[in-house]
C-alpha cells in the first residue's frame, strides 16, 4: 500500500493504455456524468462492474487490485454502515436495532442505534457512485501518463499553470501519501508516539511534527522539479506541439460518448418533466416504464 | 574553440539572504570542455550553474550585478526556455525531475515543449536514448529502471534538446559506484564524440576529476582556483585545503611529495617507484585484532523476504552475528537488500521468515535499543530547532541517564556548533543528516543502524561522523553502517559485509573482502584505489592513504638504512 | 504464504461484497423458491405442508404505529398449477405452483392495482395506476402482452397534483368477458372532492364497451360483479367525504351488461357518525345468480335481491362513543356460499385520528359473520388479526389474518381455513409475519406475507409468498 | 427438526387456543365483560384507588330482536369515574355498590352493543376478590376483581401530569439537539426537486413525501401511579396575539386502507388524536404532525395542546411555536452566497491569467503540492472520520473534525500564505483540494462547490483587505516571524471561515430543510469557524516562517 509504484501509471500494451487520453477523458466524463445523474442502484451496479472490468482489460497488478479491493471495501462498507447508522431522512425504516435507546449508557448517550433500510439503500447508491469514480480514477491514474493528460489538457485550452498544478498534484499524491507514511515510522523510530493522548496540545504539536517533514520535503521537490520542467523548456508563451488530430474511428467514438451522455441527459430531462408533473407524454410510456426500473 | 559562456564580474545575492551566493565571478568557458567545479558545501556551484541557463535570475528571485552571456546572447535579455536550448540543467535526485511514466514520453517531453512534429520527436528520442544507454527502451516504464538508469533517463530527457552545454548538479551523489561509472562514461563520451561541453558540480571528485579536463573550485562564492585535470593533480593543495577529496592515488603521491600525472594507479605505481625504488619491499602488514568472542548483540539466521508473494526475495537466507561494540560496514549495490535488513533489525519490518535477535532477544516491533538513520534523513526531522531536535530523545526517556550537557559536545563534534537555534530542516543536506545522525547519537542506543549517511557529505564531516561512531563503538555500542564508499569502509569498518540479491556474499575484515575482486566485481564495487596502488607497488594490501604512504617512507627508510 | 492468505481474504471479502450488493440489487438473482424436502413445515392439522417460498424483494416495513396494510396481490390460476403475483415494487411475476418461475414483467412507472386470471386461465388482466391506467392483458403463459386499454382518455389526469387514473379491481365472467374499474380522484384544499370513476367490459380480444357509456361516475367506485349469467353487472359507490351534489348518490347500482342500461340502484340510510355509505369490496353475487351481499365501511351487512330490494341488512359492528370518540371496525369483505353468506370485520379505527392505531379494540372487529338467507347468525368467528383477504374454494374459507395492532400479538399471523358454511377451523397455516393476501384451489393455498416490525425493534417475517400443499398428493 | 420448526409449530398451537370458537349464550343473548381493560393488551393487578376500565359487551344472536334492560353490577368500593355518557347510575342499597343501567334495542338478527366504563377502586378498599356483574334480561355475566394493594407503593394518588410538550421529533421520538426547539419547519415543496438535485441526492419520489407528516410531536406524560387511560389529543395553533384560533394543523382523513388517494383532509383547525397512558411512569406519546403548507403562513405562533380523559381530567400547555416555510434567512444567506460564488468565478475568469503570470513555476508547484498535503492530511482523513465520529459524539462531532478542517487546513494555509503572500494563492491550494476530492471520493455536489468558493473567496478578500496578500511580491519581504502579521493573518483567516461557516451552514440548512438551533450555529462558528482557525493560522505563519529558511539541495 504504502509502495508508491503501486499509485503511478505504467504503461502497458494493453486497449486501454493504448486509448488516447481524450477518449479516456471523454469516457471518465460520461461514466461520471452518469454515475452523478443515474439514481437506480441497477444500473449504478452495472456501471460499477463494467468500470471494474476496464481494470482487468487494462490488466491491472495484483497489488492494485489489492489497493482498489481495501479502497472499494472501505468505501462500500464504510458508506453503507454509516448510511445505514445515520440516515436522517425520512421515510426510514429500522430493520435492525444495535443498541436499544434504553441501554444505559451508550444507548442513552446516542439515543439508540439503529440500522434504516433506507440509509443503507441510500449508502449503497453512494457506495456505487464513488466506488465507480474511484475505479475510473485509478484507471486513468494507472494507465495515463501525467504529460499526455497535461498535453490533453493544454489541447482543450485549459490554462497552461492550472493543468500543469492538476497533474503535479496527481503526480506526487501518491508521494505525498508514502511520505506520509514514512515520517510516522520515522517518528516512531525517535519514540514519537503521536496517538498515544488525545490532549489538544499534544495534537498540535503532531500536526507541526507531521507537517514540517512533508511540507519541508515538497517545498525542496518543488524548487527541484521547478527548474528541471523550465530548463527543459517548459514555460508560458511556448509554441508547443499539438496533440495529433484523432484518427477517424476513435473520432467516432468521441462522438459516440457523447452521444451517449447527450441521450442519457434527454432521457432524463423527459423523465424529470414528467416526475415533476410538467409535461407527460403517452407516447413514451415504454421510455418511461424503462426510465422508472433501470434509471 | 570559442568561449560559450562568459562570465564576467558576476555577482548574486538571493532575495532572503544577507550574504551574496556569487561574488564577481569571471569565468570563461570554452566550448567542448569537460569541468569538474567543485568546493565545500554552500559555496555556491549550484547557483553558478542556476545562473547559466537563466534560472537566475528569471526565476529565482535576488541581485544580479555583473553579466553573463551565453553563447554571445546576454542571459537577462533571453528567456529561460530560450537559454534552455542551449543550457541544460540536470540534478541530483532524478525521482523528483522525472515527470512521465514511459521513456520515450519523459524524453519527448521536452521536445514537445519545443514545439516539434511527433514523427521528428520519436526520431529524436531513439537516438537520444542510445546515446545514454537505454536505446530500444522507449516503451518501457520509468519504474522499471534501476537508480543508474533513471538519472541516465534524466540525463536524456535534457540532451534530447540538444544543448551546447550540459550542466550537471551533483549527479551521482546518490548512486552506487557502478551507477556512478556508467553515467561518467556516457558523460565522457557526450563530450568526445559530440562535442558538448559539460560542467559537473560534485564532491564526489575522486571519481569525477579522472575523466574531467578542467577543474574548477569556488570557495564562499568565489572562484579560488582554475586549471587543467593535470595542474590538479599537481597541486592538491587546494583541494586538500578545502576538504575535498581527491583521488587517493593523487593523495599518495602528494604526500610522498610526488607530483601525480594522473589519478590512474598505473601512472601513480610508475611515479612512485621512480622516486622510491625501495618501496616494492614486503612488509609485514599489521594482523587485523582479533576481538575477543562478546555478547553478540544482532543474530540474524535465515531471514527470508519478500514484498509480494510472487516477485523475487529481496533478502534470500541472511545470516549474520555481530557482536557488541563492532562497526560493520554493510555494502552492495542498489537492491540488494541492505535496507530491507536494516528495517527487520530495527524492526520496522515484520519478520515473516527466519530470526533476528538484538542482544539475546528476539525483535518484536520496533526496538527502542536500535537506533536507525533512514536514507532520507528529512523525514525524520520535526523538531523547530536544532537543539530540540537533537534533545528530544533525552527528553522522551530514550536516553538511559545521559547528562543533559552532552548535547553540547556533540553539537560541536558534528560541526553545528551555533546552529543550537536553526531549524534543521532548512539546514544544508549534509547538515541535515548529521543531525539525525546526533538526534539518535545523543539518546546512546545499544545498536546505530545508518543508511548512507556520507551522501552529500564533505570529507571532513565524513571525518567528524565516523569518529563519533568510532567512540560509540568503543563504550560498547554496535554500528552498521550501509554505505556504497569503499574507500570509506575500507578506512573505517571492522568488519564488511558485502550483499549480492538479497544473500551475504561476503563477510570478513575490509582487507579480507577489498582483496577479493570477484566479490567486489559481483557486487559492483570499486577496489579502493589505495589498495590497487599497495598491491600493485608492493603485493600489499593497504585499506588508506596513510597506510601506503607509511608503508613506503618504512620502506624506503629501511632500504637507506639497511 | 500469510501474505497470499490475506491477498484471498481480501479479494474474497471484495467479491463476496459484490455478490451480496447485487444480491441486493437484483433480488431476482437470490430467489429460491423450492423448499428442501427436509425443510417442509407442516400445517397445524397436518392437512397442509409447505412447499415453496418465494421471496419478493424489498417492500416498507411497517410497525404496530400506523394503520394500513402492504400491499401485494396473489391469484391462482384457474386450473391451479400457477400463480401470478403483483408486488409492490412493480413486478408482475408467474411462477408455478412448485415455486420456480415462469416468468416475470416489470410495469414500469405504473403501481400495480388489479391482477385477474381469465377463467380459462390463458390471459392474465393486470391493472395499473399511471398516468394512463391502462388494463394490460397478457399471455398467460408467456407474459407477452396482448392488448392493453389506458383509461385516462376518460377519466383525464391531473400531472401537477400526481392524480392518475387507476384500475380498482377486476372482475371476470364464465364467457372471457372482463371487467375493470377504473378510478381518479382529486381532493381540493377546501375539502371537496372529486371522483371520475368508469366501467370498462372487455371481450376477450380487448374490446371495449363502457359503462355508463357516454359520461363518467361521480362518485368512488372500487369494486364490480357479474352475475353468473354475465348480464347483471353491480357495482357500489363511496364518497368519503362532503361534496357537491352528485349524480351517482345511491349505494348499489346494477346495470344491464348487454345493453349498458342502468336497470336500479339502492339507496341505504347512513349510521352517525357516518355522512355516507361506503362500499369498499362489494357486492358480492351469489352464486345461484339471486342475491347480492355488501358490507359497508360502518360495519353494516345487506342483503339484495336481483331485482335491486334489500332483503335485510344488519349491524355487524356499531360505531361506538368512548370517551367523546367514535370508535369502530370497518366492514370489509363478503362472500356467499349456497344459501348463506359470509361478511368480515376488519380493524379497529377512531375517528379523531384514523391514522393511528386505536388503544380500544372493537368486540366485533377483525371477525367473520355467517348469516343464513333469512339474516340470521349462524356463526361468528373472532380472528386474532385483520382479515386481510378471504377466498372461498370449495367448502372451504381461506382467510389471510394480519397484524393485531392491540394485542401486537405475533403469533397470530398466518391463513386460517374454515370451513364453509360452518366457519369452523379446518387447518391454520402459521406466518412469521402478517398475511396480506391469499389465494387457494383444491389443492394450494399461496399466501403473501410482509415483514413486520415489533416494538421491540425485531422483524418477522419478510415480503414473500408462501405455497402450501395438501399433504397426501 | 429444526430450531425454526419447532418455533413455528408453537406458533401455531398459539395460534390455535386464540381462534377457539366463542361459545354462544342460549337465549340468543350473549355478553361478555372485562375488567381490568388493559390497553395494552397485558394483565394488570387492581389496587386501591385505581382507575381501572371495564368492557362490557352485549350481543343479539337470537332470531327476534330483543329490548333489555342492561345493568352493570359494581361491588361496594367501586365506583364510576366521571359520569359514564351512555349509563343512569343507581345507588343500590342491597348490593351497596353502584349500577349502572340503560335500555338496549337489540335489532333482529344480529345485533351489538359495547361499551367501555371508567371504573375507580376507592381507597380505603380492602383486599379480597370482588364481583363485577353484567346482565341484561336474563342473561348475566360475572367476573371476578383480586384488589391487593401495590407491591411497590407506587402513590396511588397522584394523577398523571403532562410535563412538557416537545417538538421537533423524529418519526421514532427521538430530538436532534442540533435542530432548533418549538420550531415548525414547513416544507416548501415548490423546490424540492432542485433542492435534491443541488444536494446531489438525485430526484425522490414527491408521492411518498406528500402524505408526509412535518414532523412529530412528543408529550411527556408523568405518571408516577402507573394509570391507565384513553386521551383525547387536541393541537391547535393560536394568534400570538389575539388568541384567534388559526387553522393549519389538521389531521389526516384517511388511510390506504380506506381510500388510496391519501392527502390531506382539509377543513379540520387542529390535530387530534386518541391515544392510550399505558400505565408506565414515565410516557412519551410521539404523534405526527400535519400541516397544510397551503393555509399556515410562517410567523410566531401559539401551539395549545389540550388532553382530555373523557371530560374527568384535561391537561393543556401552550407553547409558542415559530413556523418557517421558507428559510428566508438561510435562503438570503444562500443567495448571498451563490452571489459571492458567482462574483468569485468572474473574478477568476478576469484575473487568473494575471494571477498566474505573476506566479514562477515553483510557485505553481509549491501551492500545487501544498494542496495535495492539504488533500492527504486534511479531506481523507476527516471523510473517514466523520461518520464514526458522529455515532459516539453526535451534534458534538464537530469539535474533533473540526480538528482536521479547522486546524489542520489552516496550519497549511497559513504556512502557505507566509511562503507565498500572493493573491489567488489561496484559491490554488482550495481548488487542487477540490479536484483531487471530485476525482478520489466523488465528492461533487453544488454545496462542495459553492462551500469551497465561498471560503477561497473570503479568505482571499480578508487577505487581500489585511494587506498579507498582494499582486506581487514585496521587493523587501519581511524576514522571518513576526506576532503582529501572525496575529493579522490568524484574525483575517478567522473572521473569512466564520462567515464562510455561516453560509455553508445556513446553504445546507436550505438544501436539507434543517432548522438548526441558535446554540448549533454558534458554537460551529465559535469553535470551528473563528477558534480553531486562529490557532490553526497562528500555527501555519509559524510553520511557514520556519519553511521559509529551506531551500533547494
Amino acid at each position: 500500500m504504502y509502495n508508491r509504484q503501486v499509485w503511478e501509471a505504467t504503461p502497458a500494451d494493453t486497449p486501454i493504455h493504448k486509448m488516447d487520453v481524450r477518449i479516456k477523458l471523454a469516457l471518465l466524463a460520461a461514466v461520471m456524468l452518469f454515475a452523478v445523474g443515474l439514481e437506480g442502484a441497477r444500473p449504478l451496479f452495472f456501471l460499477f462492474v463494467c468500470s471494474l472490468g476496464m481494470h482487468f482489460v487494462a490488466r491491472s497488478s495484483v497489488q492494485r487490485w489489492q489497493v482498489l479491493a481495501v479502497f472499494l471495501l472501505v468505501g462500500l462498507w464504510g458508506t453503507m454502515v454509516s448510511q445505514a447508522l445515520f440516515y436522517n431522512q425520512e421515510p426510514r425504516t429500522m430493520i435492525a436495532c444495535l443498541v436499544s435507546p434504553t441501554t444505559p449508557w451508550i444507548g442513552e448517550w446516542t439515543g439508540g442505534i439503529f440500522i434504516y433500510r433506507e440509509g443503507l439503500e441510500h449508502g449503497a447508491v453512494q457506495a456505487l457512485r464513488s466506488g465507480t469514480m474511484l475505479t475510473c480514477g485509478l484507471l486513468i491514474c494507472w494507465t495515463t501518463d501525467p504529460r499526455q493528460l497535461l498535453q490533453c489538457f493544454l489541447h482543450w485550452r485549459m490554462p497552461f499553470e492550472v493543468a500543469f498544478m492538476v497533474i503535479t498534484s496527481l503526480r506526487f499524491l501518491p508521494v505525498i501519501f508514502e511520505e506520509t507514511a514514512v515520517v510516522f515510522t520515522a517518528q516512531r523510530l525517535r519514540g514519537f508516539e503521536p496517538a498515544r493522548s488525545l490532549s489538544p496540545v499534544r495534537w498540535i504539536r503532531t500536526a507541526f511534527y507531521v507537517l514540517f517533514p512533508i511540507l519541508a520535503r515538497s517545498l525542496r521537490r518543488a524548487a527541484t522539479l521547478a527548474l528541471s520542467v523550465e530548463s527543459r523548456g517548459f514555460g508560458r508563451g511556448n509554441s508547443r506541439a499539438n496533440l495529433p488530430m484523432l484518427p477517424l474511428p476513435q473520432q467516432f467514438a468521441c462522438v459516440g460518448i457523447f452521444a451517449v451522455i447527450l441521450v442519457g441527459a434527454t432521457l432524463k430531462v423527459i423523465y424529470s418533466l414528467q416526475h415533476n408533473g410538467v409535461a407527460y407524454f403517452p407516447q413514451l410510456r415504454g421510455v418511461y416504464d424503462f426510465m422508472a426500473v433501470w434509471l | 574553440m570559442g568561449v560559450i559562456v562568459d562570465c564576467r564580474e558576476l555577482s548574486f545575492t538571493y532575495q532572503n539572504s544577507e550574504a551574496p551566493s556569487l561574488q564577481e565571478i569571471n569565468w570563461q568557458i570554452e566550448s567542448g570542455d569537460f569541468i569538474l567545479c567543485t568546493g565545500p558545501t554552500g559555496c555556491g556551484k549550484s547557483t553558478l550553474l542556476k545562473a547559466f541557463n537563466g534560472l537566475i535570475p528569471h526565476e529565482i528571485s535576488g541581485t544580479l550585478q555583473g553579466s553573463i552571456q551565453i553563447n554571445g546572447k546576454d542571459s537577462l535579455q533571453c528567456s529561460v526556455a530560450n537559454l534552455s536550448r542551449t543550457v541544460s540543467l540536470m540534478f541530483q535526485n532524478p525521482d523528483d525531475q522525472i515527470f512521465s511514466t514511459s521513456i520515450a514520453d519523459e524524453v519527448g517531453f521536452a521536445l514537445e515543449n519545443m514545439g516539434m512534429t511527433p514523427v521528428e520527436i520519436q526520431r529524436r528520442v531513439a537516438e537520444t536514448l542510445a546515446w545514454v544507454g537505454l536505446a530500444g527502451r522507449e516503451q518501457g516504464s520509468v519504474h522499471a529502471l534501476s537508480g543508474g538508469e533513471r538519472q541516465r533517463l534524466a540525463l536524456a530527457a535534457v540532451l534530447a534538446i540538444r544543448p551546447q552545454v550540459l550542466a550537471l548538479d551533483e549527479p551521482i551523489s546518490q548512486m552506487d559506484p557502478r551507477g556512478a561509472m556508467e553515467l561518467l562514461q556516457v558523460l565522457r563520451k557526450l563530450n568526445e564524440e559530440h562535442g558538448i561541453t559539460i560542467i559537473v558540480v560534485e564532491h564526489r571528485l575522486h571519481e569525477v576529476m579522472p575523466i574531467c579536463k578542467s577543474v574548477v573550485v569556488m570557495e564562499q562564492g568565489r572562484l579560488v582556483w582554475q586549471g587543467s585535470q593535470r595542474d590538479a593533480f599537481c597541486q592538491p593543495e587546494a583541494f586538500l585545503r578545502l576538504g575535498l577529496r581527491i583521488p587517493q592515488t593523487v593523495h599518495i603521491c602528494h604526500r610522498l611529495g610526488l607530483a601525480a600525472e594522473s589519478a590512474a594507479v598505473d601512472d601513480a605505481a610508475a611515479t612512485i617507484r621512480a622516486a622510491y625504488p625501495a618501496c616494492s619491499t614486503v612488509v609485514q602488514e599489521p594482523l587485523l585484532l582479533q576481538r575477543e568472542e562478546t555478547e553478540l548483540a544482532i543474530e540474524v539466521k535465515a531471514l527470508e523476504f519478500q514484498y509480494d508473494p510472487a516477485g523475487r526475495k529481496v533478502l534470500n537466507g541472511i545470516d549474520l552475528a555481530i557482536p557488541r561494540g563492532q562497526f560493520v560496514a554493510l555494502m552492495g549495490n542498489n537492491g540488494a537488500g541492505k535496507s530491507t535488513l536494516l528495517h527487520h533489525i530495527c524492526g520496522l519490518q515484520r519478520v515473516r521468515q527466519g530470526q533476528v535477535k538484538l542482544l539475546g532477544q528476539a525483535v518484536k516491533g520496533l526496538d527502542r535499543r536500535v537506533g536507525m538513520v533512514m536514507q532520507n534523513p528529512d523525514l525524520m526531522l520535526f523538531k523547530s530547532t536544532v537543539e530540540q531536535e537533537i534533545t528530544f530523545g533525552l527528553a522522551h526517556g530514550l536516553g538511559q541517564g545521559k547528562q543533559s550537557g552532552d548535547w553540547r559536545e556533540l553539537v560541536d563534534r558534528i560541526g553545528l556548533g551555533g546552529m543550537e537555534d536553526r531549524f534543521p530542516l532548512a539546514l544544508s543536506q549534509g547538515q541535515r543528516v548529521r543531525v539525525a545522525i546526533a538526534s539518535l547519537l545523543s539518546c546512546q542506543p545499544a545498536i546505530m543502524l545508518l543508511d548512507e549517511p556520507t551522501t552529500g557529505q564533505d570529507l571532513g564531516h565524513i571525518d567528524d561522523i565516523i569518529g563519533l561512531l568510532q567512540e560509540y563503538t568503543q563504550k560498547g555500542g554496535t554500528v552498521i553502517l550501509c554505505t556504497h564508499d569503499t574507500e570509506v569502509a575500507a578506512r573505517y569498518a571492522e568488519r564488511v559485509v558485502v550483499m549480492t540479491e538479497g544473500k551475504v556474499v561476503a563477510d570478513a575484515s575490509p582487507r579480507q573482502v577489498f582483496s577479493c575482486d570477484e566479490v567486489l566485481r559481483s557486487a559492483s564495487l570499486r577496489t579502493p584505489a589505495a589498495l590497487q596502488l599497495s598491491r600493485r607497488l608492493y603485493g600489499g594490501c593497504a585499506l588508506g592513504v596513510e597506510e601506503v604512504v607509511r608503508h613506503v617512507q618504512q620502506a624506503s627508510m629501511g632500504s637507506y638504512a639497511g | 504464504m500469510k501474505q497470499t492468505i490475506r491477498m484471498a481474504v481480501l479479494f474474497g471479502l471484495l467479491a463476496m461484497s459484490l455478490v451480496l450488493l447485487a444480491i441486493h440489487i437484483f433480488p431476482e438473482l437470490g430467489r429460491q423458491g423450492k423448499r428442501q424436502d427436509s425443510q417442509r413445515l407442516l400445517s397445524q392439522m397436518g392437512r397442509f405442508e409447505q412447499v415453496a417460498e418465494i421471496p419478493l424483494g424489498k417492500v416498507e416495513i411497517r410497525g404496530f404505529r400506523q394503520m394500513g396494510s402492504t400491499p401485494g396481490l396473489v391469484r391462482l390460476s384457474p386450473a391451479g398449477d400457477r400463480l401470478v403475483i403483483g408486488t409492490e415494487n412493480g413486478d408482475v411475476m408467474v411462477f408455478n405452483i412448485d415455486g420456480s418461475s415462469v416468468w416475470r414483467r416489470k410495469i414500469g412507472m405504473g403501481k400495480i392495482s388489479a391482477l385477474e386470471y381469465s377463467p380459462d386461465g390463458g390471459r392474465i388482466l393486470i391493472g395499473e395506476n399511471s398516468q394512463q391506467g391502462a388494463v394490460i392483458c397478457v399471455d398467460a403463459a408467456t407474459g407477452g402482452e396482448k392488448w392493453r386499454r389506458n383509461s385516462v382518455d376518460e377519466l383525464g389526469v391531473d400531472l401537477r397534483q400526481k392524480t392518475f387514473p387507476g384500475i380498482m379491481s377486476i372482475a371476470m365472467d364464465e364467457s372471457g368477458n372482463s371487467y375493470a374499474v377504473a378510478l381518479r380522484s382529486i381532493r381540493f384544499p377546501n375539502g371537496q372532492t372529486d371522483y371520475f370513476a368508469r366501467i370498462y367490459k372487455f371481450d376477450a380480444n380487448g374490446r371495449v364497451e363502457l359503462f355508463p357509456r357516454d359520461h363518467n361516475l361521480d362518485v368512488w367506485v372500487s369494486w364490480c360483479d357479474i352475475d353468473p349469467s354475465g348480464n347483471l353487472l353491480v357495482f357500489a359507490t363511496s364518497d368519503y367525504t362532503p361534496g357537491p351534489y352528485r349524480r351517482y348518490q345511491n349505494n348499489i347500482y346494477q346495470f344491464d351488461a348487454r345493453t349498458g342500461q342502468n336497470r336500479w340502484s339502492l339507496h341505504t340510510e347512513t349510521v352517525e357518525p357516518y355522512e355516507r355509505t361506503n362500499m369498499r369490496f362489494g357486492p358480492k353475487w351469489s352464486q345461484d345468480g339471486k342475491y347480492m351481499s355488501g358490507v359497508s365501511a360502518d360495519g353494516r351487512a345487506f342483503f339484495v335481491d336481483a331485482a335491486g330490494k334489500l332483503v335485510w341488512s344488519r349491524v355487524l359492528s356499531a360505531p361506538q362513543r368512548i370517551q367523546g370518540i367514535f370508535v369502530n371496525a370497518t366492514g370489509l369483505h363478503t362472500q356467499q356460499i349456497g344459501s348463506y353468506a359470509i361478511f368480515s370485520t376488519g380493524n379497529t379505527y377512531n375517528r379523531a385520528n384514523w391514522q393511528l392505531p386505536t388503544p380500544v379494540e372493537h368486540p366485533q372487529s377483525n371477525s367473520v359473520f355467517l348469516f343464513d338467507r333469512e339474516g340470521n347468525l349462524r356463526k361468528r368467528r373472532k380472528l386474532g388479526g385483520m382479515i386481510e383477504e378471504m377466498k372461498l374454494v370449495g367448502q372451504e374459507l381461506a382467510v389471510a389474518v394480519g397484524r393485531n395492532i392491540r394485542t401486537k400479538d405475533a403469533s397470530i399471523h398466518g391463513v386460517a381455513l374454515l370451513s364453509a358454511p360452518e366457519l369452523e377451523l379446518v387447518d391454520w397455516l402459521p406466518a412469521a409475519g402478517p398475511c396480506v393476501a391469499v389465494a387457494a384451489s383444491p389443492k394450494h393455498v399461496v399466501a403473501m406475507e410482509a415483514p413486520l416490525q415489533l416494538d421491540s425493534g425485531e422483524i418477522v417475517g419478510s415480503y414473500r409468498i408462501l405455497v402450501w400443499r395438501k399433504t397426501g398428493m | 427438526m429444526g430450531y425454526r420448526t419447532v418455533m413455528r409449530l408453537c406458533l401455531a398451537v398459539w395460534g390455535l387456543w386464540l381462534l377457539l370458537p366463542l361459545p354462544t349464550a342460549a337465549a340468543g343473548l350473549f355478553l361478555t365483560l372485562e375488567a381490568p381493560y388493559s390497553l395494552t393488551g397485558g394483565q394488570l393487578t387492581v389496587a386501591p384507588g385505581q382507575r381501572i376500565h371495564a368492557m362490557a359487551n352485549i350481543e343479539n344472536t337470537g332470531p327476534a330482536g330483543q329490548n333489555v334492560a342492561v345493568r352493570l353490577e359494581l361491588p361496594a368500593g367501586f365506583r364510576a369515574d366521571g359520569k359514564p355518557e351512555h349509563w343512569t347510575i343507581e345507588q343500590n342499597e342491597t348490593v351497596l355498590g353502584q349500577v349502572l343501567q340503560r335500555e338496549l334495542n337489540l335489532p333482529v338478527g344480529y345485533g351489538q352493543w359495547f361499551d367501555l366504563v371508567s371504573l375507580i377502586v376507592d381507597d380505603h378498599v380492602s383486599e379480597g376478590v370482588y364481583i363485577l356483574r353484567l346482565s341484561a334480561g336474563e342473561t348475566t355475566r360475572e367476573i371476578r376483581v383480586k384488589v391487593s394493594p401495590r407491591v411497590d407503593g407506587a402513590p396511588v394518588h397522584e394523577k398523571p401530569a403532562l410535563e412538557r410538550v416537545v417538538l421537533p421529533l423524529d418519526r421514532d421520538g427521538v430530538r436532534d439537539e442540533k435542530q432548533n426547539a418549538n420550531t415548525l419547519v414547513l416544507r416548501d415543496r415548490s423546490l424540492d426537486y432542485y433542492k435534491n438535485v443541488l444536494r446531489g441526492k438525485g430526484a425522490t419520489n414527491l408521492e411518498i413525501e406528500a402524505i408526509h407528516p412535518v414532523t412529530h410531536m412528543g408529550l411527556d406524560f408523568r405518571n408516577p401511579a402507573g394509570q391507565q387511560k384513553l386521551l383525547m389529543v387536541e393541537a391547535e395553533l393560536l394568534d400570538k396575539n389575539s388568541r384567534r384560533r388559526i387553522p393549519g394543523l389538521y389531521t389526516p382523513g384517511s388511510n390506504s386502507e380506506h381510500d388510496g388517494a391519501g392527502a390531506m383532509a382539509a377543513g379540520q383547525e387542529r390535530l387530534t388524536a386518541f391515544v392510550a397512558l399505558t400505565g408506565e411512569p414515565r410516557q412519551r406519546l410521539v404523534l405526527p404532525v400535519y400541516a397544510d403548507e397551503t393555509q399556515l403562513a410562517e410567523g410566531d405562533y401559539l401551539l395549545r395542546v389540550t388532553v382530555d380523559d373523557g371530560g374527568i381530567h384535561s391537561w393543556s400547555q401552550e407553547l409558542p411555536l415559530v413556523v418557517i416555510k421558507k428559510n428566508m434567512r438561510g435562503m438570503i444567506t444562500l443567495a448571498i452566497g451563490v452571489t459571492m460564488l458567482l462574483a468569485f468565478l468572474v473574478l477568476i475568469r478576469r484575473k487568473l491569467p494575471l494571477v498566474l503570470a505573476g506566479m514562477k513555476t515553483r510557485r505553481l508547484i509549491t501551492i500545487a503540492l501544498f494542496g495535495t498535503c492539504a488533500f492527504a492530511v486534511v479531506n481523507v482523513p476527516s471523510t473517514l472520520l466523520n461518520d464514526f465520529l458522529h455515532i459516539f459524539l453526535g451534534p458534538f462531532s464537530f469539535l474533533i473534525s473540526g480538528m482536521f478542517s479547522g486546524i489542520m487546513l489552516y496550519m497549511l494555509t497559513g504556512a502557505l500564505v507566509t511562503l507565498i503572500p500572493l493573491h489567488g494563492v489561496v484559491s490554488l491550494m482550495a481548488a487542487m483540494r477540490l479536484l483531487l476530492g471530485m476525482l478520489a471520493f466523488g465528492h461533487m455536489s453544488p454545496l462542495v462547490f459553492l462551500s469551497y468558493g465561498v471560503n477561497a473567496f473570503l479568505l482571499e478578500l480578508a487577505l487581500a483587505g489585511t494587506g498579507f496578500t498582494a499582486a506581487s511580491l514585496p521587493t523587501n519581504p519581511v524576514a522571518g516571524f513576526s506576532w503582529q502579521r501572525m496575529a493579522r493573518l490568524a484574525l483575517a483567516c478567522a473572521v473569512a471561515d466564520t462567515v464562510a461557516t455561516y453560509i455553508t451552514m445556513q446553504g445546507m440548512a436550505v438544501l436539507y430543510r434543517l432548522y438548526f438551533a441558535d446554540w448549533y450555529i454558534w458554537m460551529v462558528m465559535a469553535v470551528n469557524g473563528f477558534l480553531y482557525t486562529v490557532i490553526g493560522a497562528a500555527c501555519g505563519a509559524v510553520l511557514g516562517s520556519r519553511l521559509s529558511g529551506v531551500g533547494s539541495d
